[in-house]
């Protein structure tokens, strides 16, 4: 007998024959010759437009192909942070819409990613910033999403180990956001890989895409390492080489691909119970559940396929995290990685039609797309299924950027190191 | 106290001098030279910690950086340090440390029911529990599974040591000093060459110190003595005790920390706690040797169970033994040391369990320690609970008996210390004789030499040292001359250790990673779940991600997974390590710049003077700008500040706008170099004069704006805003270099040459003609609005005067030599005093360029374009400029894009803030009702009360309508009319008076 | 990551500033389709995963724009040249 | 008239207070003040004549790199292609040069390092190889200290320095170096 839903009773259950009844979390399937779509990039959105492509839309008869293990690009790898503190019209509704299906989540997929919603805390450090900060905090309430702005004494309370005496950027206040929290990653990866295998959904793995037969301007299907498999669809979920994957579709990207390092530390009793970010360095941190402090700060700033940075900006994260806090001068830090974005050229993302029919983009997430992970998923699954944008995804064109209809939350302008 | 355990002679310890420690509150005695895992061990204690998930008792298992479970608090107060390995913790006189990671105390661990607990507790259950009621989640099981998480505490206190940082330069890095590393440093440092040679230890010599080995006629401790000696007297070559190298970078970057203070109670005076060494480097020599890697069985954790290498290391290094009672349990040859150094030092080697068949090497050594010989068996289980009391043995026939031991050394066989070769992405490749990874491509200029390439003999790792010292000099230009490898005794048998992986009896639970409490039913069960790569077997169960980075487990876990799997290694894979090798200290990493140092502070030339003034500063970036300069009897800043204003309204004063971005333009074409760069014209300026003008991105939103003013034919003197001067300088350079390289034209930043004092109001003028030298004319007609001129004041200084106003009154802007510019805004004080003058700050100036409307940091925000801020005709239609043709985008000509406008409360005693947005009256805020936000918001004493700045839809065509200015994150909710940006003498005619 | 700068010699990365892309042109504004030239010009991008042409500032250097040619899997450097070189030769090329 | 006006340094009070050390100092720390100081960048097409007048002028010949060469009170050094900063210890007047030059005799200050461990304490700040085999007397860096935009040169084999920064940034500046030479036996006094 097998072991299929999950819960207390089943693992006791379990304990008692020593978990010799578990079933793989997910089939390892080989490709069969065609699908009507196939999604490529076994990420957290690649997983999650399966899901509500058979969960909401009825579609089953999908593959999702990922060129390593699933999970192994940046959904394992980014700092678990998830929120809906945005400032352009254009971004708020969806990021609230993937906050709403965080906090389903786990009843959704029979599975526990710890969606922790211990807020999310910006601090500013000027009058300019905190003004900053309300126009965000209003634009979020306008739309329904919960914010406020915390004083001095608010803050010494929930942090109280920030520097506040002696800083050279003094803490003024910041702005909240309760319902944001962190995720456990892998588990957003796993939990919507084994509900989507559970509805039928092929998920392979080792499968790398090399190339797309398009005939007439049609999709027909892919190449891939495990040889050609036929689609109707296709949608490209593959953060961080999305230009490389859309080049084999004659496409050029308003994206450019960089490294974002994060950090953990030795494991620790627990010392943070909020996401804190550093207005003035570069530097924001949580605590995971195992205890480890884990924390980044800005991309290393060039275009990178390596998935590792170099030790300016170690240095300069850490920086940011004394001046902050003090009191971490004493932890370790443990491990050290990166992970390639795609850096878009506004800093927002692509969920979009694109020229070749049948050929859908899920693309330029930059450092922000885990939180987007359960929305993106479902728009990308609308997409698909419907042929037109999801409604809280309608500003995310590929045609944004002709127009002059960007959505540039950083006011950067066109240079995808600085958003 | 006596060191029960301590042997009466041996061990590279000063046993003349005896130092005092505590261990959880407990006083002992140890050597200089001891680790506190030593000296712990030569007091006869062996439960030292508690693991991370069970809270299962723990001893010292190995004598490294590698330990999963000998982890302590030292010290206490706010210099606490969470986790410390006690076999790297160099022991000082009066030593703390403290069992972490229990309650309520480390022999009666109340967390220990988890144990009890653990057949639930498997690989991954919480992925399958914990999700009813969903609100529970937050409130009951994470907080529970925080607490119950986590190893050791924070002090929560500022850490009150300091660290610095050093780059240093070589021609060879050597990286560890077992004898290959001393041998690539002995070859390398002879040639000339420069060279840094990195230890973690604080003794020099790797295995030379723990085995007993000859090396000619020397022991080899005595050897590495020596040759550590010859080292420090060669004047290129730089010795780094206690100094991991940490990490691998691009181009021959390396980083190493050096514990400069950590073997001390606190660090000397004015010493750091450690220094993060960049070395950046030519060649290196990578020289990291191998660790023992251990054998699962039921029980593998008890304290007494330990790797066989680091018995002997106990034994030779320390004087210590580990045990009295041995059990031997080994699957290679390398325990035949063990075997015989044990015996050597007294202890009873009770029995030797081979897991292969009969082997010669283990055979000989067991008869000669007297121990009893299993062939072809297994440990099927140690017990012992807190520390150590036998185990049972099957051997190859099924039979088994239980033998009483304190101590069980166990070696499995040898993996490189290959995580530096992969630090720059590349894979290490296995090796089947070997039965070990071994470095792929290494990284550009990267040897490895010695056990870290799989040379395992003692003479190999000599030979190889010297050869990849001597190349590692050739490749940067040395000679190396010829060396003599010295000989060696004779080298152990078989030491690869190619399985069994674990032992074959499954009874009670056999650790594979010890720290993260991974077993080895978990790894079947991630097999199960179908978790099969490597990477999801790490990921689901945790297994090497503790401390230790599975120094000691990764290999086993990926080779059991291979087993189970029924796949080869090399296809099973193994995951990546990273950066850094052994952790580090963020202190370290951040170095001295913390608290007011954290980033330089620059200081205007008024700086000193304000000061002294009272004033009260505000951060602008980097600068330290006066915010205001409070008087007796005021009573916050908007008191003063309203002041401020008044004084500049009605007759005068004086501010620093020495922080503003200024560059020197020369050259020929200068001014069609400016055409392009701002959007409207600079080359038909009038020399002397000054002109305003914005610039554009490439992407049609305005960039930066200031004045420029033509000082001759070829010579311009551009102002940026104090946040963009270095983008603009940048900017400027990036159009020359790249877009026009053909135009003659040159920049130099002079923002520190000048300070350059606003000084405004209706008075102004008197008072710059109090400071003009004769033969100046300062009147309208001489130096008209927007005129600028070069002269000299207060007799003799060089100056630049420019008739600009960013307040609206008269005004000018005086800029001299840095060097006078705390003399000149004390001159002006004084020339000023008889009309009244003050000196005012940012708060007061931002009152008066809103008070007239002019764009600032708010409204140049990254996101308005020329025409949003109301200066769409400034546009040159005649020419090319950056960011004109994306200027003409669909979006950019929308009719609904907010754009510029003024408000004031309709009630007029209303405060407004910047941040809130505009919502039609009469509608319920929404999105679909969001209109567009207030930028800037300040009381205008000119007007007696709020005004504010904001970009609207269709702003400018609804004039005098009211809307709400919704601000709901402060509470707020005013209704404003929308009216004309500029609230003070719209005519201009104040500042062209 | 250090960069050889032509004029100061190799650096560590964290003394330059990086633009991008540098095998685009600035197109003609006064062409008719100027417009869309622009749009591909501001905006898109081969992101080859290879050698990668950019430019770098030397900006707490010298000042020099750099034209850098780098493997962006490896990171390393093939070549650095003044971008003033090369773009003056581009130009006498497009003569 | 108004009073004539006193120039004051950008160390004036409020930097680290005077560092003495015990013994002998590991190096010493000196403003260098009145530095008259000219950033000199070769218009176009008359490179040659800018050379051919330092010549004239000074005795000179412009370094093609990052150099100085000095000669009397005045030196060239390095500052980029095509650019020097003109230096002199004497009233000197640069601008008649045929370049465009810009007066930075106010926009940048000076300190002068001198001694065994000035290299060491350097090297905390630093990051470009000062060791005598790739750096010497005449060789100039123009690089950073911890941020802090610089140029060096190293003057002699003592060894001795002299170290420019932006004047709005020398009393960060001189703290720091004070800050990494106090474990180094550092001298630190203001002029005057
Ligand atoms: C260090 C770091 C920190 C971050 N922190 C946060 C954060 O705190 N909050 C947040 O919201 N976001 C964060 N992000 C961003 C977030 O992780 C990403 O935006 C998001 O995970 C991208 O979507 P994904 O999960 O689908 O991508 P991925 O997991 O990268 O999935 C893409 C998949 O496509 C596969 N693929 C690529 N090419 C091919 C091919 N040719 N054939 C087959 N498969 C292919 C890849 O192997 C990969 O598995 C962070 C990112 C990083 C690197
Ligand atoms: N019998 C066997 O099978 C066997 C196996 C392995 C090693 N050995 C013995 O071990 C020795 C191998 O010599 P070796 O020189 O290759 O290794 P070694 O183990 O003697 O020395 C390695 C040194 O490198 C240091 N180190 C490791 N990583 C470091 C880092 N990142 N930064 C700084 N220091 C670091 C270690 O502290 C250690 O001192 C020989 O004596 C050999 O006989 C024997
Ligand atoms: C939120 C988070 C927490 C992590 N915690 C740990 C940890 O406790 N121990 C550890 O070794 N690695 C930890 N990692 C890092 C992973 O080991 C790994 O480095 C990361 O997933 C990137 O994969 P890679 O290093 O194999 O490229 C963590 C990663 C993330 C994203
Ligand atoms: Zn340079």
């Amino acid at each position: 007998m097998s072991t299929d839903n999950y819960s207390i009773f089943s693992v006791l259950r379990e304990a008692l024959r020593g978990h010799t009844g578990w079933k793989p979390a997910w089939r390892d399937a080989a490709p069969k010759a065609a699908y009507d779509v196939v999604i490529v990039g076994g990420g957290g959105h690649g997983l999650a437009a399966a899901h509500y492509l058979a969960k909401e839309f009825g579609v089953t008869n999908v593959a999702v192909v990922e060129k390593g293990w699933i999970g192994g690009g940046n959904v394992g790898r980014n700092t678990t942070i998830i929120r809906s503190n945005y400032l352009l019209p254009g971004n708020i509704p969806f990021y609230e819409h993937s906050m709403k299906l965080w906090e389903g989540l786990e009843q959704d997929l029979n599975y526990n990613a710890m969606v922790s919603q211990r807020s999310v805390i910006n601090l500013f450090h000027s009058d300019g910033q905190r003004d900053a900060y309300a126009r965000r905090g209003n634009a979020m309430r306008l739309h329904g999403v919960d914010a406020d702005l915390l004083d001095v004494a608010e803050l010494k309370r929930i942090l109280p180990m920030l520097d506040y005496e002696n800083a050279r950027f003094p803490v003024k206040g910041a702005l909240r956001q309760k319902r944001g929290g962190t995720v456990r990653h892998d588990a957003v990866a796993w939990g919507y890989a084994r509900s989507a295998d559970g509805r039928g959904v092929d998920i392979i793995q080792n499968c790398e895409v090399t190339g797309f037969r398009i005939e007439g301007g049609r999709i027909l299907g892919l190449e891939t390492s495990r040889g050609f498999i036929g689609a109707k669809k296709v949608a490209l979920a593959c953060a961080g080489n999305s230009s490389r994957v859309a080049a084999m579709a004659g496409m050029r990207l308003p994206i450019e691909s960089h490294v974002l390092q994060a950090f953990v530390t030795e494991g620790v009793k627990p010392f943070i119970d909020t996401v804190c970010t550093f207005g003035a360095g570069h530097f924001y941190i949580s605590q995971s559940d195992k205890g480890g402090l884990v924390f980044g700060g800005d991309i290393d700033g060039y275009n990178s396929y390596a998935q590792r940075g170099n030790l300016p900006t170690v240095e300069d994260v850490c920086e940011g995290g004394m001046a902050l806090m003090p009191a971490i001068g004493r932890v370790r830090l443990l491990r050290s990685w990166g992970g390639i974005m795609d850096m878009s050229m506004d800093g927002s993302p692509i969920i979009d039609r694109t020229p070749v029919e049948g050929l859908y983009l899920n693309a330029g997430w930059c450092y922000g797309g885990f939180k987007a992970v359960p929305a993106a998923g479902h728009c990308l699954a609308h997409l698909i299924a419907r042929d037109e944008p999801h409604p809280v995804a309608a500003a995310y064109r590929l045609d944004r950027f002709a127009t002059g209809r960007t959505i540039d939350e950083k006011g950067m302008g066109a240079q995808p190191n600085l958003h | 106290m006596s060191q029960s355990n301590r042997l009466a002679a041996g061990g590279l310890i000063d046993r003349a001098s005896s130092i005092g420690f505590t261990f959880d509150g407990r006083r002992y005695a140890g050597h200089p030279g001891d680790t506190l895992a030593s000296a712990l061990l030569a007091n006869g204690v062996k439960l030292v910690g508690r693991s991370f998930k069970y809270h299962r008792p723990r001893g010292v298992l190995t004598a490294g950086s590698e330990e999963p479970n000998a982890l302590v608090e030292l010290r206490s107060g706010a210099r606490r340090e969470p986790n410390a390995k006690a076999t790297v913790a160099e022991l000082y006189d009066g030593l703390e440390a403290t069992s972490q990671n229990r309650w309520p105390s480390l022999a009666f661990d109340l967390m220990a029911v988890n144990q009890l607990a653990s057949p639930v507790f498997v690989a991954g259950f919480y992925y399958k529990t914990f999700m009813w009621p969903a609100k529970f989640w937050e409130k009951l099981y994470e907080p529970m599974i925080r607490r119950a998480a986590g190893l050791g505490r924070l002090s929560g206190e500022a850490d009150p040591d300091s660290y610095e940082k050093i780059t240093a330069h070589c021609d060879v890095l050597v990286i560890g000093s077992g004898p290959a590393g001393l041998a690539a440093a002995l070859a390398a440092g002879r040639s000339g060459a420069r060279v840094i040679l990195a230890e973690e230890d604080f003794a020099l010599g790797g295995r030379l110190n723990s085995d007993r080995r000859l090396i000619g006629d020397k022991t080899s401790a005595a050897w590495a003595a020596e040759a550590v000696a010859e080292l420090e007297s060669l004047p290129e070559v730089t010795v780094l005790r206690r100094t991991p190298v940490v990490g691998v970078y691009d181009d021959g970057v390396y980083a190493a920390l050096e514990r400069v203070s950590d073997h001390m109670r606190e660090p000397g005076a004015h010493q750091p706690r450690q220094r993060l060494w960049r070395i950046v480097a030519k060649r290196s020599v990578l020289a990291a040797g191998a660790l023992e890697r251990p054998i699962p069985f039921g029980g593998n954790d008890t304290p007494g169970v330990m790797l066989a290498s680091a018995v002997r290391t106990y034994l030779n290094r320390f004087g210590v033994a580990p045990g009295k009672r041995a059990v031997v349990y080994a699957n290679n040859d390398d325990a035949a040391a063990t075997i015989a150094d044990l015996a050597a030092a007294g202890c009873e080697v009770v029995a030797v369990v081979d897991a292969r068949g009969d082997a010669p090497a283990l055979h000989a050594a067991a008869r000669a320690a007297r121990a009893s010989l299993v062939f072809g068996g297994a440990i099927a289980r140690a017990y012992g609970g807190r520390s150590l009391k036998g185990c049972e043995i099957v051997d190859g026939r099924g039979g088994g008996f239980k033998v009483a031991c304190d101590l069980i050394a166990v070696s499995g066989g040898w993996n490189p210390s290959i995580q530096l070769t992969t630090h720059l992405s590349a894979r290490p490749v296995w090796d089947d004789r070997l039965a070990a990874f071994l470095p792929g491509a290494r990284p550009v200029g990267m040897e490895v030499a010695g056990a870290a390439e799989g040379a395992y003999g003692l003479g190999d790792a000599l030979a190889a040292g010297f050869r990849a010292g001597a190349a590692a000099a050739e490749a940067c230009g040395f000679a190396a001359g010829a060396v003599d490898v010295p000989a060696t005794d004779q080298e152990p048998g078989d030491t690869h250790g190619r399985g069994p992986w674990r032992s074959p009896v499954k009874r009670g639970k056999a650790f594979v990673d010890f720290q993260n409490d991974v077993t080895v039913s978990d790894v079947e069960l991630a097999a199960r779940e179908g978790f099969k790569s490597v990477e999801h077997l790490k990921r689901y169960t945790t297994l090497g991600m503790a401390t230790d980075q599975g120094r000691t487990s990764n290999v086993l876990g990926l080779a059991l997974m291979a087993e189970i799997t029924g796949r080869s290694i090399p296809e099973t894979g193994i995951t990546a390590a990273r950066a850094p090798f052994t952790p580090v200290a963020i202190g370290a990493l951040a170095g001295a710049h913390r608290h007011k140092e954290f980033r330089p502070t620059r200081l205007p030339p008024s700086h000193f003077w304000a000061e002294e003034q009272g004033a009260v500063f505000t951060e602008t970036g980097q600068w330290m700008r006066a915010a205001y300069f409070p008087r007796p009897g005021e009573k916050d800043w908007f008191e003063s500040a309203v002041r401020e204003v008044t004084t500049v309204r009605t007759a005068v004063g004086v501010y620093d706008a020495s922080t503003l971005g200024k560059i020197d333009i020369q050259g020929a074409d200068a001014g069609v170099f400016l055409d392009r760069v701002y959007v409207n014209a600079f080359s038909s300026l009038a020399v002397g004069k000054a002109r305003y003008g914005l610039m554009l991105r490439e992407d049609g939103v305005a960039m930066d704006d200031g004045t420029t003013t033509r000082l001759g034919e070829t010579h311009y003197y551009m102002t940026t805003t104090t946040a963009n001067a270095g983008g603009v300088m940048r900017h400027l350079e990036l159009c020359k270099q790249w877009l026009w390289p053909e135009l003659d034209v040159h920049f130099s930043s002079v923002t520190d040459q000048w300070a350059q004092y606003a000084i405004a109001g209706p008075r102004s003028r008197e008072v710059v003609a109090a400071l003009v030298d004769e033969g100046f004319d300062v009147s309208n007609e001489a130096l008209p609005y927007m005129g600028a001129r070069e002269l000299t004041v207060c007799g003799g200084v060089k100056a630049r005067l420019f008739r600009l106003s960013f307040s609206g009154e008269l005004a000018y802007e005086l800029a001299v030599p840095a060097r006078y510019g705390d003399a000149m805004i004390r001159a002006i004080i004084k020339a000023g005093e008889p009309f009244g003058i003050c000196p005012y700050g940012a708060e007061a100036l931002a009152i008066m360029r809103i008070e007239k409307g002019h764009a600032a940091g708010p409204e140049l925000n990254g996101n308005t374009t020329a025409a949003d801020l109301g200066m769409g005709k400034m546009l040159s239609k005649k020419k090319d400029f950056i960011g004109r043709t994306m200027s003409g985008r669909e979006a950019f000509l929308d009719p609904e894009r907010p754009s510029l406008v003024g408000f004031r409360p309709v009630d007029r005693s209303a405060r407004l803030r910047s941040g809130a947005h505009f919502v039609p009256r009469g509608e319920t805020p929404s999105a679909a009702n969001d209109q567009g936000y207030m930028t800037s918001t300040a009381y205008s004493p000119s007007n007696g009360h709020w005004i504010g700045l904001g970009f609207l839809a269709r702003g400018p065509e609804r004039m005098g309508e009211i809307v709400r200015a919704y601000d709901p994150v402060r509470g707020g909710d005013v209704e404003v009319e929308v009216v004309s940006p500029v609230f003070v003498d719209p005519e201009g005619a104040r500042l062209r008076g | 990551m250090r960069i050889a700068c032509p004029f100061c010699g190799p650096r560590g990365v964290d003394e330059f500033a990086y633009l991008g892309d540098a095998t685009v042109k600035r197109p003609n504004a006064d062409a008719p389709d100027a417009l869309p030239a622009f749009v591909e010009y501001v905006y898109l991008r081969d992101n080859p995963a290879g050698l990668h042409r950019e430019l770098w500032q030397h900006a707490l250097g010298c000042q020099s724009w750099l034209v850098v040619t780098r493997n962006v899997r490896t990171h390393v450097i093939d070549q650095v040249e003044a971008a003033r070189d090369v773009a003056a030769a581009r130009s006498s090329e497009a003569e | 008239m108004a009073e004539t006006l006193v120039a004051r340094s950008a160390l004036r009070a409020h930097v680290a207070p005077p560092a003495a050390p015990a013994g002998a100092p590991g190096f010493t720390l000196r403003e260098v003040p009145d530095l008259t100081l000219a950033s000199v960048a070769a218009l176009k097409g008359r490179e040659a004549e800018l050379a051919e007048a330092v010549r004239a002028a000074y005795g000179l010949d412009l370094p093609q790199g990052p150099k100085r060469v000095a000669s009397g009170p005045v030196a060239f050094v390095g500052a980029g292609p095509g650019k020097w900063l003109a230096v002199s210890s004497a009233a000197t007047d640069f601008s008649a040069l045929p370049a465009a030059v810009a007066d930075q005799s106010d926009g940048r200050s000076a300190f002068r390092l001198a001694g065994p461990k000035a290299r060491e304490t350097l090297a905390t700040l630093i990051q470009v190889d000062l060791h005598p085999r790739a750096f010497g007397a005449g060789d100039v860096a123009l690089t950073h200290a911890a941020s802090i935009a610089v140029t060096l040169w190293q003057l002699d084999d003592e060894p001795s320095y002299e170290i420019l920064m932006f004047r709005t940034y020398a009393a960060t500046l001189w703290r720091w170096i004070v800050e990494a030479g106090r474990s180094r036996g550092v001298e630190a006094r203001l002029a005057g």
